[in-house]
């Protein structure tokens, strides 16, 4: 194993909810405990049903600042006006506050969904013509610096 | 019969009316706001859909939020549960526009029901008394004047559009009449956006008494009433079943009466008949309720029906399961709804629940959907359980009720347990004899 | 009537017990050992008292303890659940040398029915059909396969000091019989302290179907059957009022032959009769219990009865408050036992509950003392809970058991709530034709 | 094993209700203790029950070491073996090991209690003549200093 694939691994451990890792693989023999916070106590009563009830992806953040755009209302997503043409935005575009990027569908009814913020489109979370609750993100965006 | 089933609301009736739906082998939805992401209702369902954020107005009142949820998860109907959308008459024809099966009456009785006036008229052609009053709406102070000489003081002052018992004015004399009519009409109309009042005898000593019907639009059965006089502001927090007030005659008076008017009109679901009963056991109409109400399971408990079984049933095209001499009410039953408040000031109490316990056993049922470690929202209702205990008469199921609230324990937040304990406990209460105004005018803790 | 009544078990009786007593007005006394300190029966009781370290025999079978506890508290009457000290007839005896009201049976009955031959022989005398065999103790092979000739394999040979399915050995050959007799007269003495054996007919496929009497020593009334067949290792698991299996005239003619022959012994208080029935529904006795049984709430949902109550009013010198014509059994109830075990190995699984949620709403009942937070001891029984369903036959009552195991939520210990699911599943179960067998042998999951 | 597998393992674990997790299997050895937030949180549940169960005085045990002769049994507590009789100790006396510290009456039978440690009585903490539980402290003794 390399350093590389050590940090990695190392940087994979810290990003979940672990408090304790040890492993002994092919010559390698790692140990790693996470100090304990103290602060989450109150919402730790409630975890179990949390763990099963949360049904979105648990993604970790990266480094940079990384803005959401989350679905306005229940619905169906749509990435483009009509199945013929183009996507509204794709991954790498840049888009400015106030740009349509999807539309959801509800009650037969076409909502346009603005950028609430100017920046690059880092990934598109949901594939097209899927349901999106309320809340759910749709695109991650990492917003202009200004 | 129905595949899949949305249940547009929350809490205690999400589950209740689950539990009925999986019975049925049917799979189901819940729709929930976000202050409701970790509740039991969205952990038990098939499937779970947020529809919008805590507010009511953004969520479980966003009927299009509700239908796209349908929409999206394949649902083939909607049940309203209480409160909510479950007495918009829009919302039910919306539903049944849609193709889908509204669980409830048809769009057409949730509106006559809707309209205070007309469903009191209805039921006068009907047979079914209601009070002396106006014919209709009451425009000028003459024409008032004229009514309460005929019917007699005290006379009330009621908004049409009201309901829940807002927009009401009690009136005791001409001069009071005199001096009111105009703010009446002037409040009516700031609150409801229309002055239309009407005049209803007032009874001064009443009991609120219901009875439960359920109908499949042919046949209709009244399968028992329930005493509903402990109450605050129009607020129940104690029910019985059967009202042990009323004689057996009035009781059997009563069913009979509004079986045949339930049945004439055609209805079909759960209606629930509100009365007024004077001492002397006079009833009197006063509005009907069109869903499932929170004290359904007291009837549940002494007639051994599943109310909501039979209302999903009933929704699938399914006639009545059970005939009139099937139902044989046995025993008595009694209601406690525990409330997250401050038992003097009823100022609500959310928050986080630290400590619970539920008590069981012989004749006790739970109907809840919290949890040690709840947050307990602030945007609902405060209502988190209810405690039915059945007994096989009154003094039986009363006392399991007591200790069943001894055997309580909730830390965290306030609640009304000390209220509940102190009524059940009342000389009154134990009579079985109490008016509407006992909680709010005569009892003393 | 009793004053004071101290409860000499744990857990969920412990509960149940005082309910019945607060409804009656008694005060009530737990005593408990160290390793229950938290437990919810010592927090609702008036008093309590700690009686020992966790161990049972040095706190809830020590006879000297509980004495002692009543002394101080003044309690003049002692409930002892079931287990423990409940079928001891030198505790009733002591309890009632010491003026205190013993909650059951006569020391004397309770002895009686502690000696399985002579219980057997007994009944037999007072017309109740039991498994042919040994008239007494068998002390020798060839009288062993004399008997065995007559009656015909399988036989099985029975500690006469033996119980609740220890010290048993099948014999399906005279072949088998002359290897095993010295070996299981050994294992006997070895186990028992005594070498005495005797000989019943074995069936191969039996039901286990008791019958519940609550006799005042005068008149006996036998209120229902209860089939008890889901069992494993003689530990049941899953049991259902009525049978599903036996018709309706054999019921009749069990509930009438028990009731006779316990209204001639003069039975007081609650006793099980317990039955083997093959297939062609005929029935033997096996054993009778004096004591409250765990599945008692079944036969409580069907007939409405408080089983607990009429126990303690009972032992307060009062006559049974019901005739055989107000027992009315209607619907059925299934109880599914929950434990605190892994479902595959039954290894016992004590631990912190973390996260508990009990479903409710029609139908269901619970019995419990566990909370979220509750830390089951490895001491005692790993029950934690009944839960038990109601419907108005078989059917409804399955779908709502299995809803209500599908809304039970217990993390933090493993619990058999798989296997409950599984078993509910089953075609077989679903049947209603299973018998003592099916658990351990058939069932495959 | 690579690295993927290994996150993969992680991953999976960590979304089911395990609190600690260990595993050797050819070559591997895999051990991983997920945070456990719920210790105090369930402790804070119960203390409402703790603290309402609790029928011993919550006394501030001061720095000394102190030690508690307890109730070996349920039972009634007296200070002599007889009315007229003076107490067998009192507060300051300096008791030895095996020494008869007071009486416990069960069943109408006289148990003597002895001292389990030697020192001084710091404090009766029964009057005479009352029900004691078993596991109840009756003395508190400041132990000798060996």
């Amino acid at each position: 194993m390399k350093i590389e694939e050590i940090k990695e691994l190392v940087d994979f451990i810290l990003s979940k909810q672990v408090e304790e890792f040890e492993i002994e693989v092919e010559g390698l023999r790692l140990k790693l405990v996470k100090p304990k916070p103290e602060v989450k106590v109150v919402e730790a009563a409630q975890l179990p049903a949390s763990q099963a009830l949360s049904q979105e992806p648990r993604k970790e953040e990266s480094e940079e600042k990384v803005h959401y755009i989350t679905a306005p209302m229940i619905g169906t997503f749509y990435r483009a006006p009509d199945p013929s043409s183009p996507p509204f935005v794709k991954e790498g575009d840049h888009v400015n506050k106030g740009d349509v990027v999807c539309i959801i569908e509800a009650m037969k009814l076409m909502n346009e969904v603005e950028a609430d913020v100017s920046g690059v489109i880092k990934e598109v979370l949901v594939e097209n013509a899927q349901p999106v609750e309320f809340g759910q993100k749709l695109f991650a965006i990492i917003p202009d610096n200004d | 019969m129905i595949k899949k089933l949305l249940i547009a609301n929350r809490g205690e009736i999400a589950l209740r009316i689950m539990a009925s739906a999986k019975e049925l082998g049917i799979k189901t939805v819940v729709v929930f706001s976000e202050a409701d992401r970790d509740s039991m209702p969205v952990q038990l369902a098939d499937e779970a859909y947020c529809i919008g954020p805590a507010k009511p107005q953004d969520s479980y009142l966003n009927m299009a939020a509700v239908m796209s949820a349908a929409e999206i998860s394949g649902a083939d109907a909607i049940h309203p549960g209480y409160g909510f959308l479950s007495e918009n008459p829009r919302f039910a024809e919306i539903v049944e526009a849609e193709g889908l099966i509204f669980v409830g009456p048809s769009p057409q009785h949730i509106k006559l029901m809707g309209d205070k006036q007309r469903a009191r008229r209805t039921m006068e052609e009907l047979g079914v008394p209601v009070l002396p009053g106006s014919e209709g709406v009451v425009t000028r102070v003459g024409e008032a004047r004229r009514i309460a000489e005929k019917i007699g003081y005290p006379i009330i002052l009621k908004a049409v559009a009201g309901g829940g018992g807002r927009g009401m004015r009690i009136i005791n004399s001409p001069a009071e009449l005199e001096e009111n009519f105009k703010t009446a009409q002037r409040e009516a109309y700031l609150a409801f956006n229309s002055q239309d009042l009407y005049i209803e005898k007032y009874i001064e000593r009443a009991h609120h008494v219901e009875v439960q019907i359920i109908g499949d639009g042919e046949r209709v059965i009244a399968v028992g009433d329930r005493e509903c006089s402990m109450q605050r502001r129009h607020q129940k927090i104690v029910e019985e079943a059967p009202s042990p007030f009323i004689s057996q005659q009035t009781r059997e008076k009563m069913l009979t009466t509004v079986e045949r008017a339930a049945e004439r009109l055609g209805l079909r679901s759960l209606v629930t008949f509100e009365f007024l009963v004077d001492e002397d056991e006079n009833f009197y109409f006063i509005e009907a309720n069109t869903r499932i109400q929170v004290e359904h399971p007291i009837t549940e408990q002494v007639t051994g029906l599943d109310l909501v079984k039979e209302q999903i049933l009933i929704a699938s095209g399914e006639k009545l399961s059970f005939s009139r001499e099937d139902v044989k009410p046995f025993g008595h039953a009694i209601e406690a709804r525990i409330n997250a408040e401050d038992p003097r000031s009823f100022a609500p109490s959310p928050g986080r629940i630290q400590f619970l316990f539920l008590p069981g056993g012989n004749g006790i049922r739970v109907d809840t959907a919290v949890f040690q470690g709840y947050e307990i929202p602030p945007f609902y209702d405060s209502m988190i359980a209810k405690l039915i205990a059945y007994g096989r008469n009154r003094e039986e199921a009363l006392h399991k009720l007591e200790v069943a609230l001894h055997h309580t324990s909730i830390v965290g937040v306030k609640t009304n347990l000390p209220l509940l304990l102190s009524l059940l406990k009342s000389p009154q209460f134990r009579s079985g004899n109490y008016t509407t105004r006992f909680l709010e005018e005569e009892f003393i803790w």
